[in-house]
């Protein structure tokens, strides 16, 4: 199965097999040359609800959390936000496209929060980084710009409604 | 002794509470709003009952509720942790009315020093060093021109009834003075309902570093040594040390007797801090104000001396002695706490939501304590801190080594936390060293996202990543035949491109 | 200092070693054997390597394919743990002639102490108090009568090269003494290879008190004061203290001194521990063996020292001198180890199996060293200890309190373990007096299941059973309309007899 | 549904009714008045894999392991190994009772272990506690006795074998 990810501004590309007793997974960053990796299925395995990775010697404790196209990495107190695609992915993230989170014409939550402010009205102009609304989430407020030059199609919350990840606060005039 | 105590607040505090109440035979008594059914302090505490919404002032900070609580359950005290309603006067009020005890001091010195301007006056003539700066509030524009030529520049223009940053204003050079001092005002008068604001010298290399005292009503106050601060994000504290390492023992010394007399001159009762900003460069300090309550940072003291704060509030606050004296307590090396919060590392915004798994640290000479657990969601109604880390070493480096053996234990999935920030502060030269000041995050880290995550070989993530994405993938392509063999075909044109 | 240290071991040890060369910025390399790809010691370690089959003589016993693994991750030092390897001298000396480090005493200690016999004739040499007894094995019968008239009676008869109780003969009287050697010796022709056996006084309140000592290459030798040991079932430690309550300032003294001087006679090297028989009622003491490993319950003399033994051990082992003088180390407070064993508390009877839920204590001055979490199954093949509990107080009563908070905070379930058993035990008066000798769970603690288990309301473990049960059928009765049916006549008819 | 069952040799008659909100459980021990508990699915969740029960004003998290007729309940470092019994479930355990564990005329295996030692032969008549075998598990000997005076029938296994819970080492003549 082959993918592409992009990591800290590089691209790979990747692709999976499996054996039945191993992973054979090709890294090839951009530009790189392609690096095969034969992991034996008993150096990679589930336990505790995370993986146990021996790999190269070192072993790891590492946790991936996510679907579709947006995965999170951790191990050893560090992790990665991973975008991930392939054709099937992408398909699948076009036939939802119409409800798909932030799109460009709209802005969503990107946590759960609470709208406690909102400094436009819908047709409003606004420069690219001019203040929309301010969430607070967890006893800090927090100010959502403008990504660009746009104008506010309709406004989808009120001040003090509580809103989900994801949920559509404003639309943009297409 | 109490018979059962009931715990005012949430999360790490009220646990630490409960726990401090086991060790004294106490039975305990949690409160829950409606976002906390599943939270810890609910499962571990011997009673558990519910007061309300989510939003803190329908619950954690509704009075009538939580005394209602305490009758019915029929605690005769009340502990308010830190946070909520722990520096209220009027709720220690309320408590005494209905004939229960705070835990914690009288509404007298939470008043006196919960106003910035009345504390500094307290202090002042106690003989406590305080900041240069004007006696009091501001009167108008004349006297903020003339108080601000003796203070000098630059300086600080702040709100009498401030905190958190809010209402405070920097001000390098008189041209800037009078438009500060307006903007300043207005926005004390939106935050705090009062436009009363102060101004004073701007400590340029500045250190926090803070006193915990404890008086009980048998006359006796002490102090036990000092903790260091300084490693604050926009005065919200990410990492505690004890003690400082850039107090000398004359300073640690003349600290602690200043505090104590401080202290003793509001005769306090129970765990208050006092908290000093401390120059690098001409090792002055100045009374920055006091926290009449348990501080979140309050394990580096225990760790270092033995002595359990929580415990020692509630021996306090029934009447009894101190248990220990001054000259008993013992500075025993070195102790360090990481804040772990449900926050971006990078950004720093809020990451609420369900943990889905916590592999917490273990092993000699740490200490967690945590709210979190597998399956546990993050509300996101409070406050964004979840555990606190503490390691102790006989020195300052074994501590540094100690958590950062820790941190690297430290698994917490599903949120985002600071873990990783964590790691890469105590890297950084200036936290070795010992010489950062209140300003390091802020102005001198680098805490790009390059810089926290280096510590671990990019191929890892991303055979990991690619092998749980062919798994996730894999049984939607096997069951169903026609989607996977299209699949395949567009993947192998993909391919030939 | 070494650079890699492989840990020859598994479960809370393997990891404890980890976490102390974390802390010296050493890289740990772990071995598994095929029942342990899925423990916690792999997992933490930085590098992991199979080392065959479940049986411990076909992997942790095995010498050759531990060293070939230490060489194939470049290790420079191997760490024994306790157990497995950590006392055999022809391990020692295969580690050493591959150009490694072994981290623990010379194999000629070993040897030395190894056989009772031969220990005791050194530290009879070097002027230690000895259980009055023969000198060395007994000949023949009438050797016997005779030497067993000199120390009289009651006796005990040992088999030189015996332990945990194999081998060991107790004779009340004089009649009885013929037929016990006859048995003591075929029983340690069988277990040990060798019938050789000796007598030695019965002490009639004996107390288990060890010496912790420590030698470097400098010459140093010190002690790390005392650990009373005494709470055991069979032997086998169940819970430790530091230090003990037996023992007076003088006493203490004595015996640290005494061990110092026992390890200095053989050039001690690294970590040690001299046991003592101590008479409770005379307060004698008398040498008993010493073991020439680091001790299970080595994390006592940790919490009340501050000083790190296992990064001791590693520091010695690299030729630094110890970190501490003798004057420096001091006893600070109060500390007691629980150990968690996968058992019945009943019937004491193993109880292996998966767990299911693990959720640990925390907070305040407890430690926990543990290699359970939820989901790990835990192997038939080894020991069935699967975690220590330390807590630490600045006196014994609030140790023991922070004992009972921890033990209650303590959610292990799937497999059964004496977690109440301790809780139990922490309550007996022998405990609390400090009373309590080597034969107290064996003879005197009545440990039947009432009284281990009177610490919660009945009716939460039936309402809560009930309801889970329900829920456990009601899916099936439901799905299956004919089966439920028939099961509610049957089940009104049962109402009706 | 109602169930009996048995704890510290105290015999239980108990009845579960579920509502929409809550669990209707009365207990009645033997020869005592029954007690009926209201408790409320509030009280009462499902939270990290165990439960958390709030029963008069008194927190407990309680795990509730088994199936069958044998549970094991924990809480608060304690636990009860509770035999519960209805009619659907002996009914049940009458339909398996050709394999069951360590029936009448066979003994079986308590829990993992290794056989180290056999000191009985087929045919042989054993007196009631004699010893039968001897098996290992974590570093212990367990020596395994005859419950009553009985005859050998079969040895099913053998020195050195690995046996798993359940497994049938011996059985017994009729």
């Amino acid at each position: 199965m082959f993918f592409e990810a992009e990591l800290r501004g590089v691209k790979y590309r990747i692709n999976v097999n499996e054996t039945p007793s191993s992973w054979k997974v090709t890294l090839q960053a951009d530009g790189e040359r392609p690096e095969l990796h034969v992991i034996s299925k008993e150096d990679y395995k589930e336990l505790d609800g995370a993986i146990s990775f021996l790999f190269e010697g070192d072993s790891y404790m590492v946790d991936v959390v996510g679907n579709g196209i947006s995965y999170t990495v951790y191990t050893r107190g560090s992790y990665r936000d991973i975008p991930i695609y392939n054709d099937e992915m992408l398909l699948h993230e076009s036939l939802k496209a119409g409800d798909s989170l932030g799109g460009p014409n709209q802005l969503a939550a990107g946590m759960p929060g609470k709208i406690v402010k909102i400094m436009v009205e819908e047709g409003q102009r606004l420069k690219q980084d001019q203040p929309i609304l301010i969430m607070e989430a967890m006893k800090m407020e927090n100010e959502i710009r403008a990504p660009r030059e746009i104008v506010v199609d309709q406004i989808k919350v009120a001040i003090d409604d509580n809103v989900e990840t994801g949920s559509v606060m404003v639309t943009f005039k297409h | 002794m109490f018979k059962k105590i009931l715990i005012a607040n949430r999360g790490e505090i009220a646990i630490r509470v409960i726990r401090a109440c086991r060790d004294m035979g106490i039975r305990s008594v949690s409160v829950f709003s409606e976002a906390d059914r599943n939270s810890l302090h609910v499962l571990l505490s011997d009673e558990a009952y519910p007061i309300g919404p989510a939003p803190s002032n329908e619950s954690y900070l509704n009075i009538d509720k939580i005394l209602s609580v305490a009758k019915r359950a029929g605690a005769d005290a009340i502990h308010p942790g830190y946070g909520f309603l722990s520096e209220n006067p009027n709720f220690v009020r309320r408590v005494e009315e209905e004939g229960l005890t705070f835990i914690g001091p009288k509404p007298e010195s939470m008043e006196v020093m919960g106003d910035k301007i009345s504390a500094k006056e307290q202090m002042k003539k106690s003989g406590v060093p305080i900041v240069p700066g004007s006696d009091g509030a501001i009167e108008d524009v004349e006297q903020l021109k003339k108080v601000a030529s003796e203070v000098g520049f630059p300086l600080l223009i702040k709100a009498s009834s401030g905190g958190g940053g809010k209402g405070m204003r920097y001000v390098a050079e008189e041209s800037q003075l009078e438009s500060n001092y307006n903007m300043a005002r207005s926005e004390a008068k939106k935050f705090f309902a009062s436009d009363d604001v102060y101004i004073e010298r701007f400590v340029q290399s500045p250190k926090h570093i803070e006193i915990q005292i404890f008086g009980d009503s048998h006359g006796n106050t002490i102090h036990l040594f000092d903790r260091e601060c300084s490693m604050q994000r926009r005065h919200q504290k990410v990492l505690e040390e004890c003690p400082s390492p850039a107090l000398d023992e004359e300073s640690r010394k003349k600290m602690g007797e200043v505090a104590v007399k401080a202290a003793r001159s509001i005769n306090y009762l129970g765990a208050g801090t006092i908290e000093f900003i401390f120059d690098s460069i001409t090792k002055e300090f100045f009374f920055m104000e006091m926290n009449t309550r348990l501080q979140v940072e309050h394990p580096v003291t225990e760790m270092c001396t033995g002595v359990d704060l929580v415990q020692e509030q509630i021996r306090v606050a029934a009447g009894l002695p101190l248990s220990v004296k001054q000259e008993e307590v013992q500075l025993n090396g070195h102790a360090i706490e990481a804040r772990i919060c449900a926050e971006d590392p990078v950004t720093f915004a809020p990451s609420p939501g369900l943990i889905r798994r916590c592999r917490n640290p273990q092993g000699s000479f740490i200490r967690l304590d945590s709210s979190a657990f597998p399956g546990y969601e993050v509300p996101i109604y409070y406050d964004p801190m979840v555990a606190k880390l503490i390691v102790w070493g006989r020195n300052r480096d074994e501590a540094i080594q100690r958590m950062e053996r820790a941190l690297a234990e430290f698994s917490l999935t599903g949120i985002k936390t600071n873990i990783v920030l964590h790691k890469s502060l105590i890297h950084e030269e200036a936290f070795r060293s010992g010489e950062y000041t209140t300003q390091f995050i802020d102005n001198e880290f680098s805490g790009s996202s390059d810089n926290l995550f280096k510590f671990v070989d990019d191929r890892v993530f991303l055979i990991s990543l690619a092998v749980e994405a062919y798994k996730n993938l894999k049984p939607k392509s096997t069951a169903d035949h026609n989607i996977y063999s299209r699949w395949k075909d567009v993947g192998r044109l993909e391919g030939q491109r």
